[in-house]
């Protein structure tokens, strides 16, 4: 068995060295058989290790990594529901991906190194979910960080690219020093970095301790930079650069959802630090809010999705804040059928168009490309929320969780969802409805559906996308939990020592907030409906979007400016200190010190030596001074 | 005793070849002559005894020392031949009158009285004097020649002056008789009349060490003599002035400290500071040369402060790690000299392409000056700064090594010239015989770096 | 007797290489001397781990009356420099194949016996010896930056020289100082030197010696001003030694000799002077940032990651220092692996300047691979030899002090800065005019870079061995702290 | 021998050391190297008239057959000297000692 688990992540890494070591010789034919392949094995082996999964979490040793006296971090491996759950969304949304991007990336001449990286990538993420003590899980942590910058500048000729990769690498390194000192406090408080140690330790301690608050911020800082959370989010959108596939997989489905796994782990830590769940809500809420805000007015499709992608990512911390850790789970889950499903579609979309982003130049797809076209309709309806697609019941069990903890809360994420259902139903009728605004190229005649290598995924994630909510439907709707009985025994304990109040809502009042969201979800589809419903090239104002009328539009727009803000707060500040460091501190001071004593011994050597005069006379004058000073000094004193 | 004789011997000997017009047989016979009397010094060795109420102490500080005297003489002859290739005559005199002021060193290094120390000096110096202005035609020899006398023998009148006191004071010119009038007398306070006698003597010998302030002659005598016999003034005649020193405390204050400590620290700070810090702004290597053995009177007298049973031997390593190098370099700047006319240091250029030998062996004497280990030159800077730091004096090894600092910015000047700038032309020319010498040299350099319990246990 | 055979060697080799006439002999004697050295401390660690934990002592009784003996043996310390010094000799001479050098044989020589020089340096076990050793790497560092070096190289070098050299006298003074204070009969053995007993006024000055010494040799802020323009002066081959090994005799210094003697120091200051490489870390870091040179730019980041290394030495718990012990080896590797690439790099192009390179990467995957390695090596990725040591040495801080800990963090950051955006702009984007007609990497150039290579994945993944000799050594000092 | 024991010793040790440091001032102040020499000759005998009067005082010859040796040495030293001057004087045609200043800094 535990061959069979240390194979799974292992299996991806043998399909990188593969495919990395023969880039040049392996043919593409061979290289798309072994990149999809041997995810798709390790998808098997999760699927065996679920079935004889026998309800008792257990941890084993792969083998002992850096040890020595009373330090030992061993690189072990924890199955219980949770990372086996991570497993499978994993090596499945993986999987599928892959096999779409063998469509994508056909006529890419890196082929072979994408699969390398897209495998390397799914060994790290695999390491991340099923790693036993947070060491392990900081290889996996930084791992992933590593191939999103690898694959965000897969198209390296353009340094436009690279900056974004750039960008990304250094804000998650922000995030891991975060998350490294966390770890640090970790060891320092618990002396150990094994989960099971740290919380039965924790378990013990008073809530709301110093030490536990300080690690559990410390943490949330590097889940921060991963799951691209306010102040450290403005990564994601440019991370759009890299191919549509690693979007969906790395930017929508797995990596950026590392940071709401990481804390769902924690949960007993979590839990035990109030102010810190309380600082997570909010910044969640900021987070999700903005990044709605402004995903109503982008124009670029993927940059659309992935600012919606920010905002869900704040609803799964919102709903990690109040201690509903299987409700984010759950979303997480379906976040990464949809979510990927959208990417993939909008990769698609992409495809045909030749490479066209901007949502004002396509429109009345929907003839041209059907199958992409009820795909990508089944993803908006899942995110929007619409029953019975899984977004529906998953967002319900959030905002549930939310209003039973505390009202306001549950008023912003209701406009989040509000704002979501807008922000996707314009980009559906922008891109899919109305008539071709693409001026010519590429002609509206040559536009046709994606090859089915792509489109087949595309239906899988669809039948996901729809169907994974019943997972998880409410005892409401007199549904079986399968989701929260399976996840149960790892949150037992957070749930057991969670502090925030949970009132009981009566049922009626539920029933009445699940009508409410519907209807305004539904009020804001039609709106958007009445607004882009169908668009023409001719009536520009509409297009240009919103943005051109409101000051509060102009703001959003241009994302606030907070890029323009850090640039100018950090970036280019550090460049001038650099500059400056270098010219005045390092060479006209100290270096200047350095070489001054050298000068001033030669300055002095070139003055004394005028002693040396030449003439006899000096010398025994200088002579006689001598005597008579030793004589002074040593007879008269 | 046997080496004073022989050496006199010696000497007559040359000057009759002279006459003989024998110039083929002279160096031949110097060179015999000269290990001859070592084999005779080193007969000495272990028998401790004075001659003549205690004019001459026969032990083995002396022993060593005189040896070493007659060994860096004969270093040198080694380089004679060379030296004086041109000069046709037979130059009886100038060996002749060399041999003779080994001889006086070698008095100094056996005295054991105040008068046998003066004639002692006085042959030495007489005997400079005269090879001072050997080369009679140039003007800068002449120069020399006439400082060195007018200032040796003005310094000679106050080295008597306190002799006399000295004699005045105790009743005796014998060193015992003197030591145990000091130690009547140490606990009242010596009277002013001994310690002035004690530091104008004191004064006389520093002029001839050359330690500041009265090594003003240095400079200019060294780079106006005969670079042959420069070396021997660089070498001979300042190993035998430390001796001479060291012999009159180690006798006359014998287990007292205190009375000259204080002076002599604060003189050897001034000499290290002079010595190493003028010696960056000079031109030439020779020039270079009188301020370094200046800067490293300096650093001898470090262990002279630290007056201690391992003094001696410190100096004596240091003398002959010193004297070696020294020698070596003072003849490569013969070869240059003669090759290329000067001896700036721009002369040096590029002569590690064509000359690796003598390039290499001047760098190792170089480095060796310096005290860059394992060179015999790091091992007499330890012995040296190990005894001062034993006795507390801190401040004053602070110093010494601020000064081996600022001399690697002159020792690395012709090494720098010779091996990383670019080629003037003119190769030296120097006979395999010239080759074998300087390389003899250079490993008695490192051997004494490897091995230097060879010299560090004797005394 | 290994230990003594592991420095005479390569002594005699070094002697015996001046006088070889024939280049090619000289350079492929060197390199077999390097290898069978290699080797031989390779044999050296097998009868470490099977037969002894014994540290193959050599002991000669040199100067009996002043109490300095020949005392040369390898405890884990040792052993661990010792295998990095003999593993990187060889890439180095085998890398400086691929260009011409001519007087051939001296250069060689030099090389040789400066790897003499250090490996008396890390297995010294006598004061004295260790100074000796300590000094006499410096002159062939010197010979072979000065007359192999670049432009202006004869002031660089000069200044080079003094400066270290004033500091090493420092040092000299303050081991003979503590000679006079060991217990009778004095001695230099280092048992003795730990137990001599200074009051606190003499510790403070002896340690201010040592600490100069060492802080310029590393170098650590703000004694660092030679190290950028010797590094850039210096040949490539030079240029590895001093960074690669020569730093790494401060560091070895510090831990072998400073911190077990004046450790009280280091109490009662409670880590001030851990202040001076952490300010270096974050100075040196900005200052990289901005660099245009490639070497330069490896000098600054060298200092930065060697101020780390110093503070972790300096924490004075197992784990920082056990972790400064790992990243030494790690440091020494990623550099020299670093400048082989540069060196590559200006062979081709015969330019360092970050500004006019482009695009390399398009033109040569294979040295765009093996320098992405090395760079995440010394980015300190996990399973990368990087991380094991800058992981233990911030744990260490942390306990030590967490604060410092975050400062020396910034590192985590800074490195990605520097690092990427030099990669970005030197291999990645669209060829130019200089970057037009570059040529990929050749099997025979790609050798020392895939066996750097293999070491970074060694230490990241499987540091067992290197953790278990670090320990050994680590212990005993950790335990004379205590 | 009484007339001799009527003068105190300190009156000599005065009287030679005036005279020596009359010498000595002589020294410093001339340039002509003839009467430089003449000068140290005066330092020489006062040294002398010093010794000889100690030795009379703690009649112990040894002070006075010393005398013998100074006079010796001063002889050979004066003959050098001369030499030397005429030497000089041959090159430069004067024996001033500030004209030879060749050889400095």
């Amino acid at each position: 068995m535990t061959i069979l688990i240390t194979l799974i992540p292992l299996l991806p890494l043998l399909g990188f060295i593969i495919l990395g070591l023969g880039y040049r010789s392996i043919p593409k034919h061979i290289a798309s058989i072994i990149g999809p392949g041997s995810i798709l094995i390790s998808f098997i082996l999760s699927v065996i290790v679920l079935l004889n999964f026998r309800f008792s979490p257990f941890a084993f040793r792969f083998f002992d990594w850096i040890s020595f006296g009373n330090l030992s971090i061993s690189f072990d491996f924890l199955i219980d529901p949770l990372s086996i759950l991570m497993m499978l969304i994993i090596t499945g949304v993986g999987f599928i991906i892959h096999v779409y991007s063998v469509g994508y990336m056909s006529h890419d001449e890196g082929f072979n190194r994408f699969f390398a990286y897209m495998n390397l990538f799914i060994f790290f993420m695999l390491i991340l979910v099923m790693a036993a003590n947070y060491a392990v899980m900081f290889i996996g942590w930084e791992g992933v960080g590593l191939c999103s910058y690898l694959l965000i500048g897969f198209w390296f000729k353009n340094q436009q690219f690279n900056n974004a990769a750039k960008k990304a690498f250094i804000m998650n390194r922000i995030g891991d020093l975060g998350f490294l000192l966390g770890m640090f406090l970790i060891y320092k408080t618990f002396r150990s970095f094994n989960y099971v140690t740290i919380f039965d330790l924790a378990k013990t301690m008073s809530p709301g301790s110093g030490a536990i608050t300080a690690i559990t911020l410390l943490l949330f800082v590097g889940a921060v930079g991963k799951s691209a959370q306010i102040p450290l989010y403005t990564w994601l959108p440019d991370a759009m650069a890299g191919p549509t596939p690693v979007s969906a997989l790395i930017h929508a489905a797995t990596m950026v959802t590392a940071g709401v796994y990481m804390v769902a782990r924690s949960g007993v830590l979590y839990v035990l630090a109030p102010e810190t769940m309380e600082i997570m809500g909010i910044t969640a809420m900021a987070t999700m809010l903005l990044a709605a805000a402004i995903a109503v007015f982008q124009n670029d499709i993927k940059k659309v999705l992935a600012y919606s992608t920010i905002s869900q990512l704040g609803y799964m911390f919102v709903a990690l804040s109040v201690g509903a850790f299987t409700a984010a789970m759950f979303h997480l889950m379906t976040h990464a059928f949809f979510k990927a499903l959208l990417f993939l579609g909008a990769g698609s979309v992409i495809h045909a168009l030749e490479g066209e982003q901007d949502i004002r130049k396509m429109g009345g797809l929907k003839n041209a490309m059907p199958k992409t076209f009820w795909t990508f309709l089944i993803g908006t309806l899942a995110i929007a929320g619409i029953p019975p697609l899984s977004g529906f019941f998953s967002k319900d069990e959030i905002l549930a969780n939310v209003f039973s903890s505390s009202q306001p809360m549950w008023i912003i994420a209701v406009a989040v969802t509000m704002l979501t259902a807008f922000y996707m139903f314009r980009l559906i009728f922008f891109t899919f409805f109305g008539s071709y605004r693409g001026n010519g190229h590429p002609q509206f005649s040559n536009i046709h559906e994606s090859p089915a290598m792509m489109t087949i995924p595309l239906m899988i994630l669809a039948f996901l996308a729809f169907a994974g909510g019943f997972l998880n439907i409410p005892e409401l709707m007199g549904g079986s939990r399968v989701l929260k009985e399976f996840l149960a025994p790892v949150f037992a304990d957070a749930v057991k020592l969670n502090q925030i109040p949970h009132m009981p809502v009566p049922e009626r009042r539920e029933w009445f907030n699940i009508a409410l969201v519907l209807f305004l979800v539904l009020l804001m589809a039609f709106r958007a409906f009445r607004k882009f419903g169908d668009l023409k090239p001719d009536d520009g104002n509409r297009i240009s979007g919103i943005g051109a009328r409101s000051i509060f539009g102009k703001l959003a727009e241009n994302k606030f400016y907070v890029d323009e803000l850090y640039d100018a707060v950090f970036v280019k500040p550090v460049l001038k200190v650099s500059g400056a460091l270098h010219e005045f501190i390092e060479v006209k001071f100290i270096d200047r010190i350095v070489n001054g004593t050298g000068t001033l011994v030669v300055r002095f050597s070139n003055i004394i030596r005028y002693l040396q005069a030449g003439h006899v006379g000096a010398y025994m004058f200088f002579m006689i001074i001598g005597i008579l000073l030793i004589l002074f000094f040593n007879i008269i004193l | 005793m046997n080496s004073i004789i022989s050496l006199s011997v010696l000497g007559v000997l040359v000057l009759f070849l002279g006459i003989l017009k024998k110039k083929t047989w002279l160096l031949p016979l110097i060179l015999v002559g000269l290990v001859a009397s070592l084999m005779m010094t080193l007969l000495h060795w272990n028998m401790n005894r004075s001659l003549f109420h205690n004019m001459l102490i026969i032990d083995n500080t002396g022993v060593a020392f005189s040896s070493v005297l007659i060994f860096s003489t004969f270093l040198i002859f080694l380089f004679a031949a060379r030296y004086y290739r041109k000069v046709i005559r037979p130059l009886d005199d100038i060996y002749a009158i060399m041999i003779f002021a080994l001889v006086g060193a070698v008095l100094m290094s056996y005295y054991g009285n105040l008068i046998m120390l003066f004639i002692g000096i006085e042959t030495l110096s007489i005997a400079l004097y005269v090879l001072a202005g050997s080369h009679k035609e140039a003007i800068t020899s002449n120069e020399a020649t006439l400082k060195y006398f007018l200032l040796g023998s003005f310094l000679s009148g106050f080295l008597l002056f306190g002799i006399a006191l000295l004699y005045g004071s105790s009743g005796s010119f014998d060193l015992y008789a003197i030591h145990s009038y000091v130690v009547d007398h140490i606990q009242q306070g010596l009277p002013p009349m001994f310690k002035a006698g004690l530091f104008l003597l004191i004064i006389g010998l520093a002029f001839k060490i050359a330690i500041a302030p009265f090594h003003f002659w240095a400079p200019d005598v060294y780079e106006g003599t005969p670079t042959l016999l420069t070396a021997f003034m660089a070498t001979v005649v300042k190993t035998a002035s430390v001796v001479a020193m060291y012999r009159f405390f180690s006798i006359t204050f014998f287990g007292i400290h205190g009375v000259w400590e204080m002076t002599i620290a604060i003189l050897a700070g001034i000499t290290i500071v002079i010595g190493n810090v003028t010696g960056l702004y000079q031109p030439n290597l020779k020039r270079m040369l009188a301020y370094s053995s200046i800067s490293h009177s300096g650093y001898m007298m470090l262990a002279m402060v630290a007056f201690s049973g391992r003094t001696a031997n410190a100096l004596l390593f240091y003398s002959v790690a010193y004297s070696i190098a020294t020698i070596t370099a003072f003849a490569i700047l013969i070869l240059v000299r003669e090759a290329r006319g000067n001896d700036y240091f721009g002369s040096f250029n590029g002569i590690a392409k064509k000359n690796r030998i003598e390039a290499f062996t001047l760098a190792v004497a170089m480095l060796s000056l310096t005290g860059i280990p394992p060179l015999a030159g790091f091992m007499g800077k330890y012995f040296l700064f190990a005894a001062a730091i034993e006795q507390g004096w801190l401040w004053l090894v602070i110093i010494a090594i601020a000064g081996s600092a600022v001399s690697v910015g002159y020792y690395f000047k012709p090494i720098i010239a010779m091996y990383f700038r670019e080629d003037q032309g003119t190769i030296l020319q120097s006979g395999k015989p010239f080759k074998v010498h300087i390389l003899f040299l250079t490993l008695l350099t490192i051997l004494l770096g490897f091995l230097p319990f060879l010299l560090s246990g004797l005394i | 007797m290994l230990t003594l055979i592991l420095i005479l060697l390569p002594l005699l080799v070094a002697i015996g290489l001046f006088f070889i006439k024939n280049e090619r002999w000289a350079r492929n004697l060197a390199l077999a001397a390097a290898l069978i050295e290699s080797g031989i401390s390779i044999a050296a660690l097998y009868t470490y781990f099977n037969f002894c934990h014994c540290q193959l002592l050599f002991r000669f009784e040199w100067l009996a009356n002043y109490g300095i003996s020949l005392k040369f043996g390898m405890d884990g310390l040792s052993m661990l420099m010792t295998l990095l010094t003999n593993f990187l000799v060889p890439v180095v001479i085998y890398s400086s194949f691929t260009q011409k050098v001519e007087r051939a044989s001296s250069f060689y020589s030099l090389i040789i016996l400066m790897q003499a020089g250090l490996i008396g340096v890390f297995t010294a076990f006598d004061g004295m010896m260790f100074y000796i050793f300590w000094e006499l790497t410096l002159i062939p560092a010197y010979f072979i930056a000065a007359y192999w070096g670049g432009e202006n190289r004869i002031r660089i070098t000069l200044k080079f020289f003094a400066y270290t050299f004033s500091g090493s006298l420092l040092m000299l003074v303050a081991i003979i100082y503590l000679y006079f204070h060991t217990p009778l009969p004095h001695s230099f053995d280092h048992i003795w030197l730990y137990a001599s007993n200074l009051n606190p006024a003499e510790q403070v000055w002896v340690f201010l010696a040592f600490f100069l010494a060492f802080a310029i040799k590393i170098p650590i802020f703000p004694f660092h001003t030679w190290q950028p323009d010797t590094y850039v002066t210096a040949p490539y081959s030079g240029s590895m030694l001093l960074g690669g090994l020569m730093s790494k005799m401060g560091l070895f210094g510090m831990i072998r000799w400073m911190i077990p003697i004046t450790y009280p120091v280091l109490n009662r200051t409670d880590g001030f002077f851990i202040i001076f490489p952490l300010i270096g870390i974050v100075y040196a870091s900005l200052i990289a940032i901005r660099q245009d040179d490639l070497k330069r730019f490896v000098a600054y980041t060298s200092i930065a990651h060697l101020g780390l290394v110093a503070a972790g030495a300096m924490a004075l718990n197992a784990q920082a220092m056990q972790g400064a012990m790992i990243q030494m080896v790690s440091h020494g590797i990623n550099i020299v692996g670093l400048f082989i690439i540069i060196q590559y790099i200006e062979s081709r192009t015969k330019t360092t300047s970050i500004a006019e390179l482009q695009g390399i990467a398009l033109k040569a995957p294979r040295l765009a691979v093996l320098f992405m390695i090395i760079l995440l090596g010394s980015i300190a990725l996990p399973l990368t030899n990087g991380f094991v040591g800058e992981f233990l040495i911030l744990l260490g801080l942390f306990k030590y002090y967490w604060l410092y800990a975050a400062v020396a963090g910034l590192t985590v950051i800074f490195s990605v800065v520097y690092m990427l955006w030099m990669y970005q702009r030197v291999m990645l984007g669209n060829t130019n005019t200089v970057t037009e007609s570059f040529t990929d990497l050749s099997w025979k150039e790609m050798i020392p870079l895939i066996a750097i290579v293999i070491m970074i994945f060694w230490i990241g993944i499987a540091p067992g061995m290197f953790m278990h000799l670090a320990e050994n050594g680590v212990r005993q000092i950790i335990g004379v702290v205590r | 021998m009484n007339a001799l024991n009527s003068i105190p010793i300190s009156y000599y040790l005065m009287f030679c050391s005036i005279l020596f440091c009359i010498g000595v001032i002589g020294v410093l102040i001339k340039r002509n190297a003839l009467v430089i020499l003449m000068s140290i000759e005066l330092m020489i005998n006062s040294i002398n008239l010093l010794l000889a009067a100690f030795s009379a005082y703690s009649n112990d010859p040894a002070g006075q057959i010393f005398v013998f040796f100074i006079m010796v040495v001063a002889a050979a030293e004066v003959a050098i000297g001369l030499a030397i001057i005429v030497l000089i004087y041959k090159t430069t045609h004067s024996i001033d000692i500030d004209v030879l200043n060749k050889l400095k800094w």
